[in-house]
């Protein structure tokens, strides 16, 4: 009994330490921007996708990581300066549809580059699985954890330590004072999509080994980041993660313990009533309607 | 690639310019039309089998078309998509106003372009595996692949033969996998077998440990049973493996690829499943007659496109081979004379299996085409 | 004569902060009543709190003797409630007239039955609407912008425009929010005229305001504010010579 | 001035349906009547949700979810249990109504991505049960619809009908039948435009508090318009799983509904004709991209990011500004 707790348990917090990912990246943006990113998801495929394309390439695997997320990276900068800040003037729904557009072009072109197959990632580390509390884990989840975690200590000291970190914020909070105090809100803002397609390709790379990648892994994953994003409350970091890692769990017991027919709606039911009585999510500010 | 979407660009106009003006028809080429998942969640069906296709009209073509007539294959890409899928359905009839169509990567998109399609009186092959497309039997409709059904009752068959009574059956929410747990579930109390777990997973869902567990800690699970297609059944195999259960494990046909066998890696020794020929073309005896078919198709197959061969590209063959030996035997492209021909094929020796037509049974293909394949150091092995 | 609002100890907290302290007072129908302050006071927080848009930490706001503490604001708009705004709130998406039509929402009897057929009955009403709507207009000074979309006025226009949406409810009382900030000095000129005007058809008025020669001026009596709490309160005359105003003013 | 206004209202009703009436000439084979059918059916689908997004401003990413409810409705009823489909389908637009009450009301209370997201989360609800309950909905596979027919009167695109004297084939008929929907979407919602209600409406949007401070119920405004558009997608989705004949959970799914609010987005925002031509574009445009085959996904991207990025008030409205602009300064022209 135990151990199938512990089972699911450890099931949900590895998927949900995915979604939390995805969701620091959606917060980052919407931080910097006020924009949802709907094209978040596909920095996890490129993230995922050219690691395996670099691998086979014969890079050593460090290599092929760090230059995959290089390159989700400057994809990143790309969508906010070529698509992002042309149309800065337009609507919400016109910013969210452009983000689609721009995640069906690189998927688009991802299948063009890539092919349509799904492809394997070998682990970090031994392919072995480990076993605990009678509960048998792949290896490849402590990578997910240790990574994730990693990720967001380093977002945290960026933010709260560094001077760009401090920018960003600034600019989050109140883009006219920060210009006025001198912040490039545009750099700041390319820094924003920037990091955030760091993340997500980081996460990307991370559970490929675990979900396999193609070019169109990212629709679901990216998805369900927005939905962890929401739940925990837009904007906020910690937000971010614990509704990443609740999503995660929650999908998890209801597949072991319910069923697993609508463990999906389950989630999206539990979404539901959160916002029922916290219409900001689980942590996000309560702010007040100036007027 | 800027040429080639230039040369695209000029083919588009040119199709527009032709279906604007049309009538310049010099040789009546016969029109094969085909919708396809050639992207999308289905487009390891779709892509096998439109180059397959392409393929093998391109041969034809060359070795001097059918009845001194060359073919036109039309072509759309459904994306998986059933509105998609009815949307070309109804291009190919009333448009392009095909001769026969051979199509249908999925059971979803087959089925949303029948009511179309049977209206249109325009002889169909469907390349998509359900059991309720040809069953009842629709009197324009056929198809290649054997029965979701057919494949439940070869495994079962094969648990049994080994003594197994008690399985868990875990299966995904798409169409494959829902119609291919119904299948099971309605076989198994006829061949005397108990399911005693059944779940699911989602075809999103990146991991299926917490479903597997739910199987293994039911008592009295012999073997366990993954219905699925896409890269699902991979994952659901490496949980598999790495929660350790020693029990005989089966997929279904819907991952019979050597893309598979890469995807689970180790994970997949020893698991089963049921398959066509095309495989293990090597490994047949030589009595077998669709040996030379399969050996045939599959280096013809993977000559030309540089990849491994499918076994959802031989549906898309034996559909193919299938309209062109009815519209020969039937003469002329006469609708109604086609879909005749079609019901008479006979003895036919395809890469799926040797396919008996009747106007009763429109798939023409049983349980026993399928061979029992086991993985064994990472290769498919013919279970005799 | 009875108190028409009547407010009594208040308090309006944001995150442990006070914005609005222990306030208490009344306004008289038929009054002027001027509410003035420096920045930050409270009084936008105030006006917020009486219209509804803020429900209260504490304390009771009664309108013509109802306690009205935590209604929704259109529930306050249906016993006579209007207002404008500091930061202005025009529906930029309609025209200058339907923005002023917008006003008469309570006034027009239509249902969804009406509506969605377009009976004869719903297109009379509109079309007095509509011509009330016009006088309206007129009537603030915005007559050249009746064929105009909102977003094309000026702001000296749109803050008439906002006045006449206020007033287009038929109230029985109607708040402004410095209705002059912005405005030049023939254009302030005319405002006070308007609130004269509005004063007259005896409509009360609560206004916010900074401009001391308006204010002075025009109000039958005025609430000075001072970090949340009442400073003072009084005639324009009592209050000129209060010494705790005139030591908060100069910055004592 | 009131009947200048209501000729400006009629004028676009008038071009709408002289477009619907000239088009036949334009359109050579049964399959361009299929396409103009379907884009007339979804487009009457949008003209609903446009109240909702574009003039109250609140946004929904799950409307295939009602669409859904309201096709799946009909084909089960009239083919299981053989209901007549017009009753039916009357009967499944009141129930989704209340539905769509009934779930409206907390929803609406949240504002932006969080309203975003409770519709998703509806919309997604709606689709996975569509898709699990197999033994009524066919499953993921789908379900074929019978004809729609009134008083034993059968509508299929597959018969002939004579119509004072004049023989029509089935599938034209139906495209008169979706033409003449149009119109009545296109009448009624600008009806509602065009009326205090619809005022109160777009006030929710232009600015809330203004609307709230004038006694504008918002929340029952909004309730009732997210009720009137779902009303519309649950009758365009019965009339379309009529008129298809086939149906599957996808025109439920979330896909289809970020199909559906594109349409609304890219036509023009608050323009109902914008959106009209949203969906005829929205439609057509995979048709006109089958022959790139692998470039089509990236084609379609790219083509959607670049519209939106360079018009982002959408097709209709730019086209109007621009031709406003170029009159404009003909008229400069002459005068000089």
């Amino acid at each position: 009994m135990f151990a199938e707790f512990i089972q699911y348990l450890f099931t949900g917090i590895t998927i949900g330490a995915t979604y939390a990912l995805v969701a620091l990246g959606f917060t980052l943006i919407y931080n910097a921007s006020h924009v949802i990113n709907f094209a978040q998801g596909e920095f996890l495929m490129i993230g995922g996708m050219a690691t395996v394309s670099l691998l086979g390439m014969g890079f050593p695997m460090p290599v092929a990581i760090v230059l995959a997320v290089m390159l989700a990276g400057i994809i990143g900068v790309a969508l906010q300066r070529f698509a992002i800040a042309p149309a800065k003037q337009a609507d919400v729904v016109t910013l969210i549809i452009i983000t689609i557009g721009a995640s069906i072009f690189i998927r688009g072109i991802a299948q063009l580059v890539w092919g349509k197959e799904y492809h394997v990632m070998p682990n970090f580390s031994s392919d072995e699985p480990i076993r605990l509390f009678g509960a048998v884990l792949n290896s490849q989840s402590f990578w997910v954890l240790g990574i994730g975690a990693l990720l967001v200590v380093a977002l945290v000291l960026f933010f709260t330590r560094t001077l760009m970190g401090k920018a960003i914020l600034a600019t989050s909070m109140n883009k006219d004072a920060a210009r006025l105090v001198g912040i490039r809100t545009q750099m700041v803002l390319m820094l924003a999509f920037m990091l955030s397609a760091l993340l997500g390709s980081m996460a990307g790379v991370t559970v490929a080994p675990i979900t396999f990648t193609a070019y169109d892994i990212g629709i679901m994953l990216g998805l369900k980041g927005f939905v962890a994003a929401a739940l925990g409350g837009l904007g906020s970091g910690v937000g971010a993660v614990v509704g990443g890692l609740l999503l995660g769990v929650v999908e998890a017991m209801t597949a072991g313990y319910i069923s697993s027919d609508y463990k999906d709606a389950v989630a999206f039911s539990m979404i539901l009533l959160v916002l029922f009585f916290m219409p900001r999510g689980l942590f996000g500010s309560r702010v007040v309607e100036r007027v | 690639m800027s040429k080639k979407l230039l040369r695209r660009a000029g083919f588009l106009a040119a199709t527009l310019a032709a279906g604007i003006f049309a009538g310049a028809q010099a040789a009546q080429p016969i029109k094969i039309g085909s919708f396809l998942s050639v992207t999308g969640p289905a487009s390891f069906l779709g892509d096998p089998e439109l180059k397959t296709l392409e393929m093998y009209v391109e041969r034809i073509n060359e070795a001097g078309g059918v009845l001194g007539r060359p073919l036109q294959l039309i072509h759309y890409d459904d994306a998986g998509d059933a509105s998609a899928a009815r949307n070309f359905a109804s291009r190919l009839v009333r448009s392009d106003r095909v001769d026969i169509i051979v199509g249908g990567s999925t059971t979803g998109t087959t089925m949303a372009a029948v009511p179309l399609i049977e209206q249109a009186r325009t002889p169909f092959i469907s390349l998509a595996g359900a059991v309720v497309i040809t069953d009842p039997v629709k009197p324009w409709v056929f198809k290649t692949p054997q029965s979701d059904r057919a494949a439940a009752q070869r495994v079962l068959q094969d648990m049994k033969d080994r003594g197994i009574t008690r399985i868990g059956l875990i299966s995904g929410t798409d169409g494959f996998g829902r119609s291919g747990r119904e299948q099971t579930l309605a076989v198994a109390p006829e061949m005397g077998i108990e399911v005693v777990a059944d779940v699911t997973y989602s075809p999103s869902d990146t991991d299926m440990t917490a479903q597997l567990t739910r199987i293994r800690n039911t008592p009295g699970v012999q073997a366990v049973f993954n219905f699925g297609f896409g890269q699902s059944p991979a994952i659901v195999t490496r949980n598999y493996a790495q929660l350790g259960i020693d029990l005989p494990f089966y997929q279904s046909h819907g991952v019979a690829s050597d893309r598979f066998l890469e995807l689970v890696g180790r994970a997949g020794e020893g698991l089963r499943l049921p398959a066509s020929p095309l495989l293990v073309p090597d490994s047949l005896p030589d009595t077998d007659p669709q040996k030379r078919v399969v050996q045939a198709y599959k280096s013809a197959y993977e000559q030309r496109w540089n990849t491994q061969v499918s076994t959802f590209g031989g549906y898309a063959f034996d559909g193919l081979m299938l309209a062109v030996e009815a519209i020969e035997r039937a003469g002329s492209t006469d609708r109604e004379a086609v879909r005749k021909a079609l019901e008479s094929i006979q003895g036919y020796v395809g890469v799926t299996g040797v396919f008996n037509m009747s106007p009763t049974d429109h798939n023409g293909v049983g349980p026993e085409s399928f061979r029992i394949l086991e993985v064994r150091n990472g290769q498919w092995h013919l279970i005799q | 004569m009875s108190a028409l609002i009547d407010v009594k100890g208040l308090d309006k907290a944001f995150g442990g902060v006070n914005a609005v302290e222990g306030l208490s007072f009344s306004v008289d129908a038929g009054q002027i009543y001027s509410v003035i302050g420096p920045n930050g006071a409270g009084k936008t927080t105030l006006f917020n709190l009486i219209t509804g848009i803020y429900t209260p930490t504490k304390g009771e706001i009664h309108l013509n003797g109802e306690s009205v503490v935590g209604m929704e604001p259109n529930k306050l708009a249906e016993r006579g409630m209007s207002r404008t705004f500091q930061q202005m709130q025009i529906c930029m998406n309609m025209t200058a007239l339907e923005n002023v039509m917008l006003g008469r929402h309570l006034q027009l009897k239509s249902n969804l039955l009406t509506t969605l057929l377009r009976l004869p009955s719903l297109l009379k009403d509109e079309e007095d609407c509509r011509d009330h709507a016009i006088e309206l207009m007129k009537f603030v000074g915005c007559g050249e912008y009746i064929e105009s979309d909102a977003s094309a006025m000026s702001y000296g226009a749109l803050k008439r425009l906002e006045i006449a949406r206020a007033l287009a409810a038929d109230p029985k009382v109607i708040l402004l929010d410095e209705p002059a900030a912005g405005l030049n000095g023939t254009e302030t000129a005319a405002l006070e005229a308007l609130i004269k005007k509005i004063a007259a058809q005896g409509i009360t008025v609560v206004l916010v305001e900074h401009d001391m020669k308006l204010v002075m001026g025009i109000s039958n009596r005025l609430l000075v504010l001072n970090y949340g709490r009442k400073l003072a309160e009084g005639t324009p005359e009592e209050i000129r010579n209060n010494p705790d105003v005139i030591a908060a003013y100069l910055g004592g | 001035m009131l009947n200048s206004f209501m000729q400006m209202r009629l004028k676009g009703l008038v071009i709408l349906a002289v477009i619907i009436l000239i088009l036949p000439l334009f359109m050579s084979n049964p399959f361009h009547y299929d396409m103009a059918t379907q884009i007339a059916i979804i487009a009457a689908t949008v003209v609903g949700l446009n109240l909702l997004v574009g003039y109250a401003g609140q946004i929904s990413l799950g409307h295939a979810g009602f669409f859904g409810i309201g096709a799946y409705f009909s084909a089960v009823m009239t083919s299981n249990y053989d209901w007549p489909p017009l009753p039916t389908l009357l009967l499944a637009a009141a129930l989704v109504g209340v539905i769509a009450w009934i779930v409206g009301r907390p929803i609406l209370k949240l504002k932006g991505h969080y309203l975003s997201m409770a519709t998703l989360a509806v919309g997604f609800i709606i689709a996975i049960i569509i898709n699990n309950e197999g033994w009524i909905t066919g499953g993921p596979d789908g379900m074929p619809v019978p004809s729609f027919s009134v008083f034993g009167w059968e509508l299929s695109s597959f018969n002939q009908y004579s119509f004072l004297g004049m023989e029509v084939n089935g599938y034209k008929a139906w495209y008169f039948f979706a033409g003449l929907l149009l119109l009545l979407a296109v009448w009624v919602a600008q009806n509602i435009i065009d009326s205090p209600i619809g005022r109160a409406l777009r006030s929710v949007h232009g600015s809330e508090v203004a609307a709230r401070v004038v006694g504008v119920d918002t929340a029952r405004y909004k309730s009732l318009v997210f009720v009137i558009s779902a009303v519309y997608a649950s009758l365009m989705g019965s009339f379309y799983a009529h008129f298809t004949g086939f149906i599957t959970p996808h025109i439920a799914s979330f896909e289809h509904s970020i199909v559906l609010i594109t349409m609304v987005v890219l036509g023009g925002m608050a323009s109902t004709f914008g959106v009209i031509l949203g969906a005829a574009v929205l439609k057509l445009l995979p048709q006109v991209l089958a022959d790139f085959q692998e470039l089509e996904m990236m084609m379609f991207g790219l083509i959607l990011m670049l519209t939106m990025i360079f018009m982002p008030k959408g097709l209709l409205p730019t086209a109007q500004k621009l031709l406003k602009k170029k009159m404009s300064r003909k008229k400069v022209e002459e005068q000089a």
